[in-house]
């Protein structure tokens, strides 16, 4: 039996949250969560509330980035201020903390960006190819998506709550 | 009930209309302008490649005068960059909205002007071709940069601060890009979907998406902080009187916010006016602005004033000379304009009449810039023709033609990076004011219900 | 980076070992190799000042003065010329560091070869290579401020009869004032 | 060794290893680009990379200090002091150090110049002393040579070559001479050049001779003064006082400056003596006619005559006679008036009457070699030489080490006198003023380049015999010569069988010194090494030089002190033409170090000016580095304004050394010469001209200019400290003497 | 390898200057200086020997109204405030070049390293690693520090033909954009060390000395090795009771120093500079 991908436009959130509760309280048995996808132009946390929490790894990346920043920064200050041509300044210590704290404070914070931004790539799937999926430019303006994923069944199950709640477009595809 | 930042009525497709009018084909008056930028540019590299071949001295430095314009210029630049930040972190992380509209701009001008003062410290060096010896990478010498020199810091600060802002401007750009694609053809269409990385609004991406910019958001706070404290230790590190405060940091991160801030007001007008931005960069935002730029503006006043009482009532004669010498030397027209543009002008800023005035406000806004670049200057300049050693102390010394062709080659390189990213870069979030519209309609929906 | 230095260290090796065309094509082979010459035989200066000189026209004179069996060779006719006329003959650097580099050859002969004992072949030849087998003298070390390094950093012996042991200077201002 | 092999001893190795400019290039090391020569045939103590010392002699003043030349690869690179030398002691000063700077200066004459209608075209060597001979052999009187002091055998050298034209017209001329003081020291001490012993003097009161910067010979007395000034517990530390209008660099350095009027030296020493003979401890070796002659000279006159009265006479007065032996010297600012001698004689009665002599005024030892021994110059033979001139005696003019064109007073018109002598020959380094004028210019090798033997005026601690020799190759081997090379050949067109036995001037010197060797100490038994250790050390102590006594005559002294002249109202200043220890009469003008050295009082560089003291501009309106036109009744001259306080109030002074408008890159177009505009008053007795006796007005011009000067720009008039410790002083009384470890 | 360089040697790259052990700092030699100002005569003789020695170039008139001179060893002559008028008492002259700190300010803030202090105790100037930042100036209190604004060998001033011939080839020629400074004539230094090695033994005293010490006429200047405590400089600083490491001699601590000359230019910085100046004395009777 063919998996079928159907894309559901709607004028507003309030329509595609209807829908959506609907969708969810039909309890369809082939259906689970990660099939149904959201696009909307703005952010709308609320979706979660319909359809339950999803982790957002970003600060683990954080964490480690930052880590490696500094610990590796200052390993390499002190290393190269120590090599053979350790030459004294200003009757400071070859290797002074001041100085390498502040670098190392810098470096910590490089680390971090840095892992946190490729976090943020990975774990929000980017960049994603789009000729994938199916998508509206409709979509960026202002209109909600809601895209689902199932087996034919399902897939005219959930067609009919969309037209109940007067989805301006639907569309279907099928993939294999 | 107070005024709205901005109509709650907007089509959302409007905004998208509205935004994305200001990057299509330039008009006539950009070129020129755009030409007019670029020769300002070239002045400064007129006066960079001779001064490159005569050697420093054509830029009339001397002993005890071995820095100058630029450094006061770097100094200027870095302080400029602190707007961006401001708006788009902190703002950001106290949920003021109204910063919607206009942090993409500010975000811009942090990362130019972030680029412009790398370019000081490149001009001011006396054997260019060697900077690299400043970098600390492996060579077959076994030699490395000294990490103990603020200069050192300064470069590293920098390279991290223009990094991170840069990706933060971007990141925050993703959804903006994406609409663009959405409505652009040709080249342009490649572009976009290039740098929008496939963005498709799922709630997955917009999930990452939120965590990733709050947290960079909250990066950048402290890395700006540091960036001008920084700078500001380039001075207070070393021992000569009038650098040697303890008060430094702080001074000079304020002094940066409030130049930022300026700034921010005079792009502000321009953008409404040139791309008919009314309906975002509204009145009442630019009141907001304008009040914030008062507190900032009182903030330095203090630290100001405290440098100069702490250095008034503390025994180091040699400091207290050199304050003297600023307020009756030949330094003193200049350092009192800067007390002055600094410190009184501000006021003006009470008048909530005068905060509407948008022409009122783009001329405080050039004099409070005014003032700061001043108040840089002051600090660079006196305590060289004044320090510690009396035999060199010399007063008559002035930049010649060629460090103020590269001050006027700072501003027109600032100008034609921020005139390309106007017309590539939409300068106004449009997902952000959507969100704003949004959830100003939603409350309203609420209060209604309730009612 | 690396690449960066390692073109650095690539660029200075690339240098070594071209032929030079001196104006006479001292056969150092013959000198040092096949009559075993001490080195500082003929580059006397080297054990007494920084800069190791050129051997003077007098001092291949006093000898060739009395080989005859070469006497009609072209190279040592165009030796006489120069001798006749006591112009000093030109030729060219073949080690010739930049100008802001000064290496000592004073203090490094007196110590290692004198002081340790070592022979020639190791105190000389370790940085102009093994002259034995050239005839006009090549430039076959690279001569980096890194190679001198690897050197410098390491314990060498003062002298043969104590075991204590030094490094090179590591201050930057011995090699460049 | 001799001369051939010590030409390839400095046989060059090649500029390679001069290291040339820190290029901006990679650190790259080169292989078979640049070239690398070698001796052709050193000694074996030419080590390439190791600088050898070379002896040889200063001729940059005629104080004739001994230096050592650091030799490396045939370049003479620095010079040293010899510590073998009793004048220098090691020490050397900038005049000194900067004689590199002539050997290698880029302005050098390169070759000889003839005037062919009208303008100096090249010529040969050859053609030139053809010239030299034809023109010369019937001159006879109408033959006129004018050099500098001269010593050492070019002296006689060049008296055998007048003679041998049967003229007696050898003119030794020194534009700063101090002939006057010479002839008193001669008449009162019978000595001329006696010595002061400032190391043994508890108080020095010096009438501006500035004998630590310009006068006789600054490096000794530097070296004396170090002992003058050092404590210690057998004597306590040396006053100095310094009584000048112009503060010099001696008197910068005195614990008392006193500004006296111009020309009231006289008068304020007499005031002294005056004071001095109540007591008779003093009065016992004083004739009675002087003491008589001396009466009139109240300390109320020196007040009003000399400005220097009460509180400050007083304790001159007082330290003369505490503090035993003392020294009291004249200066070119007491000698250089009308009645210049009457000053120098009361200054040194003040001496006779302190009982210095034999004390710290001693006689040298007697010089066994009258034929070489100094003969120093005054101006009066300027004026006879001029006057020769202007008659028309003079047809035929040599010059030698001197540059009259440039040092002569306006007034002289030497300039166009020189026009009237029909052969002009410079012997000379540059293409100077005199030069110029010339027909015939005769480029000479450097100092550092020529053989010669010199013998110092001022000579202390026996006699000392100073050997010149070359300090390397030279620089253009066939167009400059010596000067001895030169007229050796000249006298042997005269001569031929007195001289033909000497092939060159190098030889000649050499057998003249092996000659003299048994009146040398310890020199060695062979010929050969006596000359090897004369070069190698450079100097030759006399042995046993006969010892000398001062008996002060007080007879015939003339002191007869004019009163103190009227106000001028037209010219209300007296001009002060000072002496720079760096360009002294203008010879040094065209070295770069020296004009790049600050003066030492005003830190201006590169430049005239007129020192003015501030009260006084401050009356008449002028700020430093304003234009000011100073005109005396012989003429004007234009230059910047300095304010300076080291001035009597009614006095100013110039510079002299600058305002060359020939010579070189260095001095052409740089400052103004105040000799210029000297009137024609001569000093009375000996005819010398009197240089402190100008009067002057001054016009404010509307021009200005930034003063080039060392010291920093700030507002007010002059640069002091700020009250921050930075050169702290300490009261001499206070001050903790340690015993020497 | 430079991890392990860097842990061999923890303790020793953690130590400061001056610690107080003058033979802890520097165990063969110190080079400092000894100024007296009381028969420094002020005659620049000590200048124009620097600018021999040391292929210093002249700058011409122009350049020196800019500021723009090199000459690493000046003259200062300061006028009393008291008798400003009339300079009763003469003018005040110190002769002032780098002060080779012990804890040099100009060295901190080098981004290149290319000024560092030599175990001998100088503060030196690697050319070639200059890029002219000018921050070591920026920060120096003497202002002792000179940048080439110029090109001066190529300058026409400096060394026309043949002038190039006097060059020291023991020291470099710098070119544009490169500070430059006293070196306490470097070259003369090492090559007497590299001498005293080859024969085993420490330099003698007296047996190196700068050109300016050399030259003075009045012998003001004395050099040496302060870690030798029988050199002639060390013994002036026992007996003028200045210590390297201290910010304020004890005698100073009194108000009166008991008649004790010794002081050092701006002591109180903490740049612990090696040259004493003994202070200049004038008789009050006088």
């Amino acid at each position: 039996m063919s998996t079928v991908r159907i894309l559901g436009l709607f004028n507003d959130f309030d329509l595609a949250s209807y829908a959506l509760r609907e969708v969810r309280d039909a309890y369809l048995p082939a259906l689970n969560r990660d099939d149904i996808t959201i696009k909307s132009p703005i952010e709308h946390p609320d979706v979660e509330e319909l359809l339950g929490y999803r982790p957002a790894p970003i600060r683990r990346y954080t964490l480690i980035g930052s880590l490696l920043g500094g610990i590796l920064g200052f390993l390499f200050l002190a290393s190269s201020q120590g090599n053979f041509f350790a030459q004294q300044k200003g009757g400071k210590p070859i290797i002074p903390f001041p100085p390498d704290i502040v670098l190392t404070y810098e470096m910590l914070i490089l680390g971090g960006v840095y892992i946190t931004v490729l976090g943020f790539l990975i774990s929000a799937g980017l960049p994603a190819r789009m000729k994938s999926e199916l998508y509206n430019t409709k979509i960026s303006e202002d209109q909600i998506g809601v895209l689902v994923k199932s087996d034919a069944r399902t897939i005219a199950e959930i067609k009919k709550i969309f037209e109940k709640h007067l989805a301006i477009s639907i569309t279907e595809e099928v993939i294999e | 009930m107070e005024e709205k930042d901005i109509r709650d009525d907007i089509a959302w497709a409007q905004i998208n209309v509205d935004v994305l009018r200001s990057i299509e084909k330039p008009r006539l008056s950009f070129w020129l302008l755009f030409c007019f930028a670029g020769c300002l540019f070239l002045i400064g590299v007129a006066c960079e490649v001779y001064q490159w071949r005569k050697g420093l001295g054509v830029a009339n430095f001397d002993n005890p005068h071995v820095w100058g314009l630029y450094i006061a210029s770097f100094i200027f630049w870095i302080g400029m960059s602190h707007s961006g930040t401001l708006l788009s972190a902190i703002l950001h992380i106290i949920h003021a909205d109204w910063r919607k509209p206009i942090y993409r701009f500010a975000e811009a001008m942090t990362t130019f002007s972030l680029m412009t003062a790398g370019l000081f410290v490149m001009v001011h060096l006396g054997r260019l071709w060697k900077f690299y010896y400043s970098l600390p990478y492996p060579n077959e010498r076994w030699t490395w940069p000294n990490f103990q020199s603020p200069l050192l810091w300064d470069a590293m600060a920098i390279f991290t601060y223009l990094t991170s802002s840069i990706l933060f401007l971007y990141v925050g750009a993703i959804p903006d890009f994406a609409i663009c694609r959405d409505n652009a053809t040709g080249w342009r269409k490649h572009f976009y979907s290039w740098l929008s990385l496939g963005w498709m609004g799922t709630d997955r991406q917009w999930r990452n998406f939120r965590v990733t910019y709050l947290t960079i958001a909250c990066f950048l706070i402290p890395l700006a902080v540091s960036v001008h404290s920084i700078v500001a230790s380039d001075f207070a590190m070393s021992q000569q009187p009038g650098w040697h405060v303890t008060s430094f940091p702080p001074y000079f991160v304020a002094g940066a916010l409030y130049s930022g801030c300026a700034a921010i007001i005079t792009l502000f007008i321009v953008l409404r006016h040139t791309f008919r931005f009314e309906e975002y960069m509204t009145l009442p935002i630019l009141d907001k602005i304008g009040r914030l730029t008062f507190v900032i503006a009182m903030v330095w006043t203090y630290l100001n004033f405290v440098e100069y009482a702490s250095v008034w009532y503390g025994d180091d004669m040699y400091a207290k000379d050199l304050l003297i010498q600023k307020a009756t030397g030949p330094y003193s027209p200049f350092w009192w304009t800067m007390n002055f543009c600094g410190s009184v002008i501000p006021f003006l800023l009470i008048s909530k009449t005068i905060r509407g005035n948008l022409t009122a406000m783009m001329i405080i806004s050039l004099l409070l810039n005014l003032g700061m670049w001043l108040e840089r200057w002051m600090i660079v300049a006196p305590t060289f023709s004044h320090g510690y050693y009396p035999w060199t102390m010399d007063h008559n010394q002035w930049p010649s033609f060629v460090q103020w062709g590269m001050v006027l080659g700072s501003f027109g390189w600032f100008g034609l990076l921020f005139m390309l990213f106007c017309k590539l870069v939409p300068s106004v979030s449009m997902y952000e004011v959507k969100e704003m519209v949004y959830h100003r309609t939603l409350a309203q929906k609420k209060y209604a219900r309730e009612a | 980076m690396l690449l960066l230095s390692a073109t650095a260290l690539g660029s200075s090796v690339a240098a070594a070992g071209d032929k030079i065309g001196q104006p006479i094509e001292f056969p150092h082979d013959i000198h040092a190799g096949k009559m075993g010459i001490n080195c500082m035989f003929c580059h006397t200066y080297a054990r007494r000042s920084a800069v190791s000189g050129i051997p003077p026209l007098k001092k291949c004179i006093d000898c060739h003065e009395n080989i005859d069996s070469v006497k009609d060779k072209p190279r040592i006719k165009k030796l006489f010329e120069y001798w006749k006329t006591k112009q000093p003959i030109p030729w060219k650097k073949v080690h010739d560091l930049p100008d802001f580099v000064r290496f000592n050859h004073e203090r490094h002969i007196q110590r290692f070869y004198f002081q340790q004992g070592r022979p020639v072949e190791e105190v000389c030849g370790f940085c102009h290579g093994d002259v034995k087998s050239m005839t006009v003298a090549e430039k076959v070390k690279p001569i980096t401020m890194g190679w001198c390094v690897s050197c410098h950093e390491q314990d060498h012996h003062v002298d043969t009869a104590t075991a204590k042991t030094t490094n090179g200077p590591n201050d930057c201002s011995y090699c460049h004032k | 060794m001799n001369d051939i092999s010590r030409r390839n001893l400095l046989r060059l190795l090649g500029w390679s290893s001069a290291s040339l400019a820190l290029t901006g290039c990679e650190n790259s090391v080169e292989s078979g680009v640049e070239d690398v020569k070698s001796y052709s045939q050193p000694q074996d103590f030419m080590i390439p990379g190791v600088g050898i010392y070379y002896a040889s002699t200063c001729t940059q003043c005629d104080a004739g200090c001994g230096i050592k030349g650091r030799v490396r690869e045939g370049r003479i690179l620095k010079l040293e002091g010899s510590p073998e030398s009793l004048i220098g002691k090691g020490r050397i000063c900038s005049l000194g150090q900067a004689a590199v700077q002539h050997h290698y200066n880029p302005d050098r004459l390169k070759e000889p110049l003839l005037r062919q209608n009208g303008n100096l075209q090249p010529t040969t060597w050859a053609n030139a002393i053809n010239l030299l001979v034809e023109r010369t052999h019937d001159a006879g009187d109408k033959f006129a040579f004018l050099t500098g002091p001269l010593s050492g055998h070019l002296k006689v050298l060049i008296q055998n070559y007048v003679e041998s034209l049967g003229s007696k017209n050898h003119f030794i001329y020194d534009p700063l001479a101090n002939k006057v003081n010479r002839s008193i020291s001669e008449q009162i001490y019978g000595i001329a050049n006696p010595l002061f012993q400032i190391g043994e003097a508890k108080v020095i009161l010096s009438f501006g001779a500035d004998f630590l910067d310009t006068w006789n010979s600054p490096v000794h007395f530097s070296g004396q003064y170090a002992q003058f000034r050092k404590a210690n517990d057998s004597k306590s530390r040396g006053v100095l006082i310094q009584a000048e209008p112009k503060m010099t660099l001696t008197g910068a350095n005195a614990d008392r400056w006193i500004p006296i009027r111009p020309g009231s030296d006289g008068v304020f020493a007499l005031g002294l003596v005056n004071a001095l003979l109540e007591d008779p401890a003093y009065s016992k070796n004083v004739p009675a006619p002087i003491a008589e002659a001396v009466r009139g000279y109240s300390k109320a006159r020196v007040d009003k005559e000399a400005g220097a009265g009460g509180e400050v006479f007083d304790r001159v007065l007082a330290l003369l006679r505490q503090r035993s032996p003392s020294l009291v010297l004249s200066g070119p600012s007491a000698e250089g008036h009308v009645h210049g001698a009457q000053n120098a004689a009361a200054i040194m009665l003040l001496n006779v009457v302190l009982g210095n002599i034999g004390k710290t005024i001693t006689a040298p030892a007697k010089n066994p070699f009258p034929q070489i021994a100094p003969a120093e110059g005054d101006t009066a033979a300027l004026s006879a030489f001029n006057d020769g001139l202007a008659q028309g005696r003079f047809q035929t003019v040599f010059t030698y080490s001197v540059n009259p064109a440039f040092t002569a007073p306006g007034f002289m018109k030497l300039h166009e006198n020189l026009k009237k002598a029909q052969f002009r020959v410079a012997f000379a380094h540059y293409r100077d003023e005199t030069a110029e004028a010339a027909d015939l210019i005769l480029p000479l090798d450097s100092a550092m380049e020529d053989w010669g033997t010199h013998l110092a005026a001022y000579q202390p601690d026996g006699v000392q015999l100073h050997m010149q020799q070359p300090l390397m190759e030279k620089l253009y081997p066939d167009s400059t010569r010596s000067l001895g090379d030169v007229l050796l050949t000249l006298l042997k067109q005269r001569h031929p069988d007195e001289y033909k036995q000497w092939p060159d001037y190098y030889a000649y010197l050499k057998s003249a010194m092996i000659q003299n060797k048994p009146s040398f100490k310890d020199a060695a038994e062979d010929d050969e090494e006596f000359w090897y250790q004369t070069l190698s050390h450079g100097v030759l102590n006399v042995k046993n030089a006969q010892e000398q006594r001062i008996t002060p005559d007080l007879k015939s002294l003339n002191l007869a002190l004019p009163g103190s002249p009227e106000q001028d109202q037209e010219y209300p200043f007296q001009l002060v033409p000072s002496v720079r220890s760096n360009l002294r009469d203008g010879r040094h003008a065209n070295l770069p170090w020296l004009q790049e050295t600050p003066d030492p009082l005003t830190t201006i560089v590169w430049d005239s000016w007129m020192e003015i003291h501030p009260a006084t501009a401050q009356r008449l309106g002028i700020s430093e580095g304003d234009i000011l036109e100073i005109s005396s009744k012989t003429g004007s001259l234009k230059t910047q304004a300095y304010l300076f306080p080291g001035l009597q109030r009614d006095t100013v002074a110039i510079p002299i050394g600058q305002g060359h408008e020939a010579m070189g890159r260095y001095a052409k177009g740089a400052g103004v010469n105040p000799m210029k505009i000297l009137e024609p008053v001569f000093e009375g007795s000996t005819g010398e001209i009197a240089m402190y006796a100008t009067r002057v007005k001054i016009r404010k011009t509307n021009e200005r200019v930034n003063v080039v000067k060392d010291e920093g720009w700030r507002p007010g008039a002059i640069n002091t400290q700020l009250n921050r410790k930075i050169v702290v002083t300490m009261a001499a009384s206070k001050v903790a003497v340690f015993r020497e470890d | 390898m430079s991890i392990r360089t860097m842990l061999e040697n923890w303790e020793k790259y953690r130590t400061t200057h001056p610690s107080g052990d003058l033979h802890k700092d520097h165990p063969e030699y110190k080079w400092a200086m000894a100024i007296d100002l009381d028969t420094c005569t002020g005659c620049n003789a000590c200048v124009v020997a620097c600018y021999a020695e040391n292929n210093v170039p002249v700058v011409g008139k122009e350049r020196f109204e800019h500021g723009q001179t090199m000459h690493w060893i000046r003259i200062e002559r300061y006028w009393n405030d008291e008798d400003a008028d009339t300079p009763n008492q003469g003018a005040q002259f110190l002769p002032m070049m780098c002060q080779q700190c012990e804890a040099a300010p100009c060295e901190t803030v080098c981004p290149v390293g290319a000024t560092n202090h030599t175990p001998d105790g100088l503060n030196s100037q690697i050319y070639n690693r200059c890029i002219g930042s000018r921050y070591c100036s920026a920060n120096c209190p003497y202002k002792v520090r000179y940048f080439n604004w110029y090109d001066y060998p190529e300058q026409e001033i400096a060394w026309p033909e043949p002038l190039p011939m006097q060059l020291n080839p023991d020291i470099t020629v710098r070119t544009k954009g490169i500070m430059e400074k006293c070196t306490f004539c470097i070259q003369r230094l090492r090559t007497a060390q590299s001498t005293a090695r080859t024969e085993g033994r420490l330099v003698k005293d007296g047996e190196v000395t700068t050109a300016c010490a050399q030259a003075c006429p009045t012998g003001a200047i004395t050099f040496g090795n302060l870690a030798d405590p029988y050199s002639q400089v060390a013994k002036m600083w026992r007996q003028q009771q200045v210590e390297l490491h201290k910010d304020r001699q004890d005698k100073d601590k009194t108000g009166d120093n008991g008649g004790v000359r010794g002081y050092r230019v701006l002591e109180e910085l903490r740049a612990y500079p090696s040259i004493m100046y003994l202070e200049r004395v004038r008789d009050t009777n006088a």
